[in-house]
């Protein structure tokens, strides 16, 4: 059966390792934050200046001046610091920060993410998404593998305005965990329950498929 | 004013010389940490034809939604100009261009027009439409974007407090922007919740220093939230 | 080591992994905010063939003039290397390179490194030595040199106070080079006079975030001055 | 009669104004700061991390962590604050710095400075010098006219490796006040008592006179 989005995070989550410092986008990725593994330290970076995002505030402790990079109010934890914004890029584009999770409409074989724009739809911006693929040496991308039409949003070549080239290389779906190298998606594992079969005909790219492909255990 | 004592007392004076067609910086992420008076003084003065840089736009009716709603800006050069009906009205009708930049491109670009650095190679954006026409090159087995840096005939930053010669410290994330725009200023004009005597700032701990900013104003602040995201306690849950 | 505490106890273990024909960075302007210990322990082990990146080399017989000594720099890069007699017969002799580089431009290229910008251009040194064989590029009216970034294997780092999980703060002007090479490392080593709690540092006057700093050593400094010029008191005049 | 070094920096030391941001080198530019017109604040700047840079410090207050550009313990005035090299050189290189105060070997009438490098001698490195240069737009260089042999340091072209071309455009001299624009200099003041011929025959370079010269005031 497909992930849900939970489960799609906690997958994620499972790629986390005690003290990393990470970035998480809006959607999906923010539920990551929910499933760090218990005992496990990690610092996540907010690209507006914070490092060390804490949860939401109460009333009580609500404060204008402390939001993170989707301009909700948040908290900061112990051993937090904040800087401008020239600084929290220069720990991103310097690849400082040691994984980056992020969402996508489409993902290409190249390592190409297009997550920004539609055109014909308003822009609004593609703010430090493009200084995000660009930074990080570990990208892990979540997104449905395809539209509410069935159309696959796995790709051989990105349709849509791209947010960076030749940058991603593991992608996590509701269907399948990939791996993308050598100009293909590899599958690495398969959400319980379902196929090979299922997941090769909602992928439009090149997928490479050896030897016995796991369940994700979530 | 005499010596470093950089405080003016009226945000006519705070923006004196300030006219249209002019390049103006404004600092803040989304709401937190924009100079909240000095946008309304530029309201009130009606400049207009102005190139504004500024990660966001404001939302309608606060912000720089005042300067969309006023029709002041020619040109916009954001990161994230969303939330703002009138924007799309304004794009999409060719009454405003928009130069949308990659946020930490952006922030580099600022920091690189006030510190004399006209221009740097980035990895973000190459091979997206933020490249068009601008010069690429591969250094040591990466593509990289050659990016012009920025400056501005007024920089209008939001500080915390400063001292009266212009030593600024920011508070928490309402710092964002604007260190990097009081570097990039003609004119840096600063509005600050306390202004304090010299000497009250520990110098070892100036976010900026007062050699960047020409002018200090006492503002007054709402500091608008735009999404308040509260914890569920034990009492509502 | 587990999670985010970052504190080792022996300058060994501080340079676990430091090998011959490595480039690093060290922090310090002359002999003020110079981190001794890793200095010395970097001596001690004897790696030779070293690409070192400090704004100066030391006095005889103390701070970088001991790795001289030993003979373990093959390339010095730096914008001031006098003071030192051993420097001038090794640079005569052709047992070092010497790179000059303004100090300016040192510093930047220093942050450039850390911050992912592989080059950027710069006014300085445009004209003279400095720009021969590099680069150039007339933009709006004036000569700029296209200046590589640099990074290293081990940023040797002095820092007053560290939290445990790396958040720096700096003193005065021994902060000079140390914040930028903190970033531009692989491996960044901040020795420090005193280790605290993290949440003991204000977050709002972080220098250097956690996230640059691998190790931490709590070091003992003896704090040579170069220059001990004071004021002619009543008395003594 | 030729000025002495501390006249030289009465005379520059006119040239500053009320509120300047200033950088002053080694020598006789440092000598400068003990001339500054009575009731004007003057803030001067150190590259090695320090605006607001006080006198000497006592056997008390001397701090190690507290030094200036030419590596001597100082103190911090009222209002001064601490920053980076890279900051410092921000401020330099972007063209804050209101006047910079330097010395040099040679300078000539296309406004190209020779000052950290004489070959077959012992190189130290530029330092600071060649980012002050090409940073400021106010710099006024202070040197002696000639050499101890009587060869004149005020060129049609600099003979020692430069520390920055076509960047200076005031030069005083224990003889005269110059200005450099279009290619030669211009006579704006002489020394007390030194005659217009006097320093024509120590210039080498292109030398303007127009109308009567004034004497300095110092």
């Amino acid at each position: 059966m497909a992930l849900t989005r939970d489960q799609i995070a906690m997958r994620v989550a499972q790629e986390i390792q005690d003290g990393y410092y990470v970035n998480l986008g809006i959607g999906i990725p923010t539920l990551v934050a929910n499933y760090i593994p218990e005992g496990m330290e990690v610092m996540l970076q907010s690209e507006n200046g914070l490092l060390g995002m804490g949860e939401f505030p109460t009333e009580e402790t609500i404060d204008p001046d402390l939001i993170n990079a989707g301009k909700q109010t948040v908290t900061a934890v112990t051993g937090a610091a904040y800087f401008s914004s020239a600084e929290s890029f220069a720990m991103i584009r310097g690849g400082h920060v040691d994984l980056t999770v992020l969402g996508a409409f489409e993902v290409d074989q190249e390592g190409s993410i297009a997550s920004w724009m539609i055109p014909g739809k308003l822009v609004k911006g593609m703010g430090g998404a493009m200084d995000l693929v660009a930074g990080a040496e570990n990208i892990i991308v979540t997104m449905t593998h395809a539209n509410k039409h069935g159309v696959s949003k796995i790709l051989k070549k990105c349709s849509l305005p791209l947010t960076g080239a030749n940058c991603i290389k593991r992608v996590i779906t509701e269907l399948a965990f990939m791996e993308i190298k050598d100009g293909a998606f590899h599958l690495l594992e398969r959400a319980p329950g379902v196929t090979v079969e299922e997941i090769q005909a909602l992928t439009e790219a090149d997928l490479v498929i050896e030897g016995d492909i796991p369940e994700m255990k979530v | 004013m005499s010596g470093f004592n950089k405080v003016v007392t009226s945000y006519e004076e705070a923006l004196a010389g300030f006219t249209d067609n002019m390049t103006v910086m404004v600092g803040g992420f989304g709401l937190c940490g924009i100079p909240e008076g000095l946008i309304e003084q530029v309201n009130k003065l009606g400049a207009t034809g102005l190139t504004a840089i500024s990660n966001n736009a404001g939302v309608d009716g606060f912000g720089l939604g005042k300067w969309l709603e006023k029709r002041q800006i020619s040109t916009m050069i954001g990161s994230y100009v969303g939330e703002n009906e009138l924007f799309e009205k304004l794009l999409l009708s060719g009454e405003m261009e928009v130069i949308l930049t990659p946020q930490g491109t952006l922030a580099e670009k600022i920091r690189a027009g006030g510190a004399g650095i006209p221009a740097f190679f980035t990895a973000t954006g190459y091979g997206t439409q933020v490249a068009d026409g601008k010069e690429t090159r591969e250094i040591e087995g990466r593509n990289y974007v050659l990016e012009p840096s920025l400056t501005a005939d007024f920089a209008l930053v939001k500080a915390w407090k400063a001292d009266t010669m212009g030593n600024l410290i920011f508070r928490k994330t309402a710092m964002n922007f604007n260190p990097m725009m009081a570097t990039a200023g003609k004119i840096t004009v600063v509005e600050v919740e306390e202004i304090v005597e010299a000497g009250d700032l520990d110098p070892n701990y100036i976010h900026t220093p007062g050699i960047y900013v020409q002018r200090i104003i006492k503002g007054s602040f709402e500091k608008r939230i735009e999404q308040r995201t509260i914890k569920p306690t034990n009492e509502q849950a």
